[in-house]
């Protein structure tokens, strides 16, 4: 029959997120009350699929004491939000995400410096809102509204409006020896996968993933289980199937039939483990993983394949060739 | 180049008129799965197109106890979803169910899987093992052409300019049984091309001896072809496990030979034998499960 | 009971409604009434002086305006790190794919036939294909008076060779990784038209603000007389962080006062934005019989293409992230940028710590294999924990539970076996 | 130019169009039906998958002329008075959308398996959905949507059943 060999293989890694080296890493964020109560988050979080448009109303609704679908965000145009910074680096939700916080931070307290005066109170101490009702703890019937609030600021023809930086911490490196501290935070995993490899024509299947993932803390555990499995998929394809097979400067893959990602029929069930161990300069403790999602999936692939046949793949994608033609060369006969 | 003007046939002789009206610019469009991707390219060989697609004749399968008919319009899923032919041409079925995609077998036709001359098309070996037959219809009539003859190269077939496919003949024995499988490798599970397909008929005795064999196969050359020589060294040999072996040996060093000299040798030479092995495992274990 | 009123919860999408019904507009799906359609001209030879003739082209039926490199207004360039990428060659093409000209045109169909008929004359050029050949002394210079070589990271900490020395078991091994492509489903597109005086972009990017800026630079304006609109986002993995039509767009509106747009076919795509970094990564582990890594060498080449992009920031961070997750005292590590006449390369998804584990992850394994360990046991002996120094000197403070992590992957794997 | 009638979104409508246009293009540019995405233009990558009398089908591949007389489904035409299609409301529920590009075609995919099979296997399921590639998501929470749908429209059929008993 066809002489299939399974193997195992794990890897961990490690990622640093953020633009890294001292280079200035802001997010700006802002958060408004409009005229009719409602809260207002403006913010450059370009939402590419990543999830931007849940998360960062999920942080500021958590520090204001709402549901999430209570706070709208506006990320759409450069008119109507400052820079946030770039979509990438796995930066969004701890940079822009603090800026986030720190903005809903600062207008909770100027709602409770607007509400102090209206409700006649010495100061704005003491103050508690959730579900956009304020309220002195001390003595529960002083209270008013967010709304009330609003249409009070919008008669005297004022605008509550916070804006809030971030910048994150890392220092440039020693050009010749290294040191220094190039990112924060850093995010790491372990992932592990078991293969069948056919060792009569090299073609390796992967059977079942094992996902654990540090995550700082989720903001949102269904986005974080799609990243994961986005990123496991991404990474399976970079490990198995994908090269543009570049000659002579011209990109001879240039076309999805030649250009080969994984489909469906090619996926294992996805096991997956979110780790949470808070990082205290991050928003709520979480940490970035959009791109750390992918990094050890390919080398936990490449561990497995060598677990089942003994013959180690280093250059990725491990084509039914490359791995056929390796089993060849080690000299290795399966019956 | 560009469509200019796309014809709705609604009869086959419609069809074949149309053709020769407007030949040597027309041609057929079925599924259209190869065929837009060749026009979005431009390398369309004609410009105006004959649709076949609503031509009822097309559309049938008929079973008849010595030969199975299949129309040049029954699509792929037709076929996946034919319990019959599953039955009876399994070989076939699982070629068809190997096929691109569901969005691709939806749309993809038998003829036109035939007709555009792919070295990859899946249909074709196990079509050519089983002897089939393509019937060619124009208006001069309509002509039974061997699939042996059928290809002529790289995207050449023995079609005329103002041919089409009408049908293709199965032929059915009806002394012994016949036992066929089919087996692709491509480079993932799901939407892709056929980088080695294999398929195998043969009629076994009660003893497992090969008593008629035929063996075909897709993207070893300019077109899918019969290999002969590993059918004449199969012949008279009992199929098991050691035959098995030899056999798939024997298709290594034959398609070495074939593939001298091309940067894809090394890896096919030895790929081959895990396509052929488990299409006559599959036939072996059929056999045992008959018996 | 979650200390967390909304932190932690399964909130769904607030996008998912609008994609799911198709009511989500990506650019392609945009239309503004009397729009024109622009389609571009691309280099097909890797590195080649040319000249360019579009007069056959301008007479074409529909034709509205064919733009060079000599109608950019201001600058003709833009770049996320350098400037050197040019908005439209002026006349020596880098790459296969380089921009050359923007042909617009009244429909999508006009505009294809007329980028077709634009004659570009190439003076070819030899080119540099290798990146070890383009880092020779006497290499010919893919950006001129420049050398091809853009950066060179280098890590030094302890001392590798006496370490070796001391090693009961060293691994040495070269890693390649090819030209990876991000393949977001959403082909790139972009709109562009005036409103109230403003030029407006919409075009599916990573970083409006960003665009914005290189949008005014090249074009003369202030940046506060360009909008950028981010309609829905069909991925991007880093391959949209890199400006692609949005200046051809901004020119080309400016110039005839028309809304264009341009969708490019997946074949376009292909070329138009970066790649992953091809990597060679050479790495050489030492560890004693106890399994305790003392010891990684690293030598990493990185082919970057036609142009920088992210290549500073790809190859360092390659550079950093080479020695793994693990406690190692002595580390050597060289990560090198190269230019070359390749596509393009910049960001993609990990960013240069993808290619590394390919290296440092079977590394390890191989150590553990020669020493009869167990692969779990070596990375949890020597990983990172809270209070580890990288090899850059840097502190992990907090939130390193890579011991936990281990432990719940041991864990799954071994139970699945007892289910088995 | 050809005079098209076509069945869309369950309502015939008549065009003239020129011969040569794709299904897609009719429906993107003719009728602004653009949750119909186009991905590649070969069928490779099933974002502009539609359901054609049944079948679900790339419409980059279809000439809009083959379409004649016949009946089309587009994502446009899930929604009912009742709200989402039970295979979008699994999806949204399950979170198996992320860029969004994919997810029509995926959603159609889906849907013209249902319709066929309402209780389907994981390997058909993965079948079905094996012509739609998606970049973001590794396919495992649209799996789970699938079967999602699935046990929504058995238990709705179960307690038409009931109710119809009654």
């Amino acid at each position: 029959m066809q002489m299939i060999k399974q193997g195992k293989g794990i890897a961990l890694s490690w990622y640093g997120t953020g633009y890294g080296n001292g280079f200035p890493d802001v997010s700006i964020a802002t958060v408004d009350l409009s005229p009719d109560g409602k809260v207002i988050l403006r913010v450059g979080a370009t939402e590419v699929g990543q999830g931007a448009k849940t998360i960062m109303p999920q942080i500021c609704a958590e520090t204001l004491g709402f549901e999430p679908g209570e706070v709208t965000m506006i990320c759409e145009d450069t008119d109507s939000f400052k820079d946030s910074g770039t979509a990438a680096a796995s930066r969004q939700t701890y940079n822009t995400g603090n800026a986030v916080l720190l903005a809903s931070k600062a207008f909770k307290e100027a709602v409770f410096v607007e509400a102090a005066q209206y409700m006649g109170l010495n100061a704005s101490v003491g103050l508690a809102m959730e579900d956009g009702l304020i309220w002195l703890e001390m003595l529960p019937e002083k209270r008013m509204t967010l709304v009330e609030l609003a249409s009070k600021i919008t008669e005297e023809d004022r605008v509550l409006t916070v804006t809030e930086t971030f910048t994150a911490q890392t220092t440039t490196m020693d050009p010749e020896t290294g040191m220094g501290a190039p990112y924060w935070p850093y995010t790491f995993n372990a992932y592990g996968v078991e293969v069948d490899v056919d060792t009569d024509t090299g073609r390796v299947h992967v059977t079942k993933a094992y996902c654990v993932q540090d995550v700082g803390r989720a903001i949102n555990p269904e986005l974080v289980e799609g990243q994961i499995d986005g990123g496991f998929v991404m990474g399976l394809g970079y490990a198995l199937y994908e090269d543009l097979g570049v000659k002579d400067g011209v990109i001879k893959n240039n076309r999805f039939a030649k250009y080969i990602i994984p489909t469906a029929m090619d996926i294992p069930e996805i096991q997956k483990v979110i780790v949470e161990d808070p990082e205290n300069t991050a928003p709520y403790g979480a940490k970035g993983i959009g791109e750390p999602v992918m990094v050890p999936v390919a080398p936990a692939i490449l561990n497995a394949i060598y677990d089942a046949i003994g013959v180690r793949i280093l250059e990725v994608p491990a084509t039914p060739e490359k791995v056929l033609i390796a089993i060849k060369q080690a000299g290795l006969i399966f019956e | 180049m560009s469509v200019k003007r796309v014809f709705r046939a609604e009869s086959l002789e419609s069809a074949t008129v149309l053709l020769n009206e407007h030949a040597p610019e027309a041609q057929v469009i079925a599924g259209g799965t190869d065929l837009l991707v060749q026009i979005r390219e431009e390398k369309n060989r004609g410009s105006i197109m004959v649709d076949i697609t609503s031509v009822p004749e097309l559309q049938l399968i008929d079973i008849k106890p010595d030969c199975i008919r299949i129309g040049a319009m029954v699509r792929f899923t037709d076929v996946v979803e034919n319990d019959a032919l599953k039955n009876l041409v399994p070989g076939l079925w699982s070629a068809c169910k190997s096929v691109g995609s569901p969005q691709i077998r939806n749309l993809g036709t038998l003829g036109g899987n035939l007709a555009n001359g792919s070295p990859a098309a899946d249909c074709a070996p196990p079509l050519l093992a089983m002897n089939a037959r393509v019937n060619v219809a124009s208006i001069r009539g309509q002509k039974e052409i061997p699939l042996t003859e059928f290809y002529l190269g790289k995207g050449k077939t023995a079609l005329q300019n103002d041919e089409m496919i009408e049908s293709i003949i199965i032929p059915v024995s009806t002394i012994k049984p016949v036992l066929v499988s089919f087996e692709k490798l491509g480079l993932r599970n799901a939407l892709a091309i056929s980088r080695i397909s294999a398929s195998v008929c043969v009629t076994l005795d009660e003893n497992a001896k090969i008593l008629t064999c035929g063996v075909a196969s897709g993207s070893l050359g300019l077109n899918p072809v019969r290999e002969t020589e590993l059918e004449e060294w199969l012949i008279g040999r009992t199929l098991d496990e050691a035959c098995i072996k030899e056999a798939a040996k024997k298709f290594g060093d034959v398609v070495e030979e074939r593939l001298a000299g091309r940067s894809s040798m090394p890896y096919k030479r030895e790929a081959v034998q895990g396509v052929i092995k488990p299409a006559l495992h599959r036939v072996l274990k059929n056999f045992k499960d008959m018996r | 009971m979650s200390e967390f009123k909304t932190v932690g919860k399964r909130h769904r999408r607030k996008d998912g409604f609008d994609k799911l019904t198709g009511r989500a507009l990506y650019p392609q799906d945009m239309q503004i009434e009397g729009m024109a359609y622009g389609a571009t001209v691309r280099s097909e030879k890797p590195h080649a002086y040319f000249t360019c003739d579009t007069s056959v082209a301008e007479k074409m039926p529909g034709v509205v305006i064919i733009l060079t490199a000599k109608d950019v207004t201001a600058m003709n360039h833009h770049g996320v790190l350098f400037k050197d990428h040019e908005v439209l060659c002026e006349k020596k093409v880098r790459r296969v794919g380089d921009p050359i000209a923007f042909v617009v045109a009244d429909t999508e169909k006009q505009a294809e036939a007329a980028a077709k008929a634009v004659i570009i004359n190439y003076d070819e050029l030899p080119a540099l294909f290798d990146p070890v050949e383009a880092m020779k002394d006497d290499a010919i210079q893919v950006h001129d008076g420049q050398s091809n070589i853009l950066y060179h990271y280098k890590c030094r900490r302890g001392d590798v060779d006496k370490a070796f020395e001391e090693a009961d078991v060293v691994v040495e091994n070269t890693y390649y990784s090819p030209f990876v492509d991000h393949v977001f489903l959403q082909l790139e597109s972009g709109l562009s038209y005036m409103e109230e005086g403003r030029l407006v972009l919409v075009a599916s990017s990573q970083y409006p603000h960003f665009d914005r800026l290189e949008i005014a630079e090249a074009l003369g304006l202030e940046e506060d007389e360009v909008v950028i609109r981010n309609p829905a986002v069909g991925g991007a993995f880093g391959g949209r962080e890199d400006i692609t039509m949005q200046i051809h767009l901004g020119l080309a509106t400016l110039l005839t006062g028309r809304a264009v747009k341009v969708t490019y076919s997946r074949e376009e795509s292909f070329y138009a934005h970066s790649k992953r970094h091809p990597m060679s990564m050479w790495v050489k582990t030492g560890a004693t019989k106890e399994g305790k890594l003392i010891a990684t060498e690293a030598y990493i080449v990185g082919d970057t293409g036609a142009y920088a992009s992210w290549a500073i920031n790809v190859l360092r961070k390659a550079g950093v992230h080479v020695p793994g997750p693990y406690e190692i005292e002595n580390v050597k590590v060289d990560s090198i940028a190269v230019y070359t006449n390749n596509p393009f390369c910049g960001a993609m998804r990990g960013f240069g710590a993808t290619q590394v584990p390919i290296a440092y992850e079977q590394q390890i394994d191989m150590v553990a294999r020669e020493l009869g360990m167990d692969p779990f046991e070596i990375r949890y002996k020597n990983c990172m924990k809270k209070g580890s120094m990288t090899p850059n000197g840097q502190v992990l403070v907090e939130s390193v539970p890579l011991k936990e992590c281990i432990e719940a992957l041991q864990g799954m794997m071994e139970g699945a076996d007892a289910n088995d | 130019m050809f005079d098209l009638k076509i069945n869309v979104n369950n309502e015939w409508i008549e065009r003239q169009i020129p011969d040569g246009l794709r299904l897609l293009d009719f429906l993107r540019n003719d009728l602004g039906l653009t949750g119909t995405k186009e991905g590649c233009g070969e069928g490779e990558c099933g974002a502009c998958t539609i359901i054609l009398e049944g079948r679900a089908v790339d419409s980059c591949l279809v000439l809009a002329v083959q379409c004649h007389e016949k009946h089309v489904t587009t994502i446009e035409g899930l929604e009912t008075e009742d709200g989402l299609d039970p295979v979008q409301q699994a999806f949204l529920d399950n979170g198996a959308v992320q860029c969004g590009y994919c997810i029509p075609g995926m959603v159609l995919s889906s849907k013209a398996l249902l319709d066929a099979n309402p209780t389907p296997s994981e390997d058909e399921i993965k079948d079905a959905v094996s012509g739609n590639l998606c970049r973001c998501t590794g396919y495992d929470k649209i799996l789970t949507s699938v079967k999602h749908a699935s046990e929504i429209i058995t238990s709705k059929t179960n307690d038409d059943d009931l109710k119809a008993g009654e």
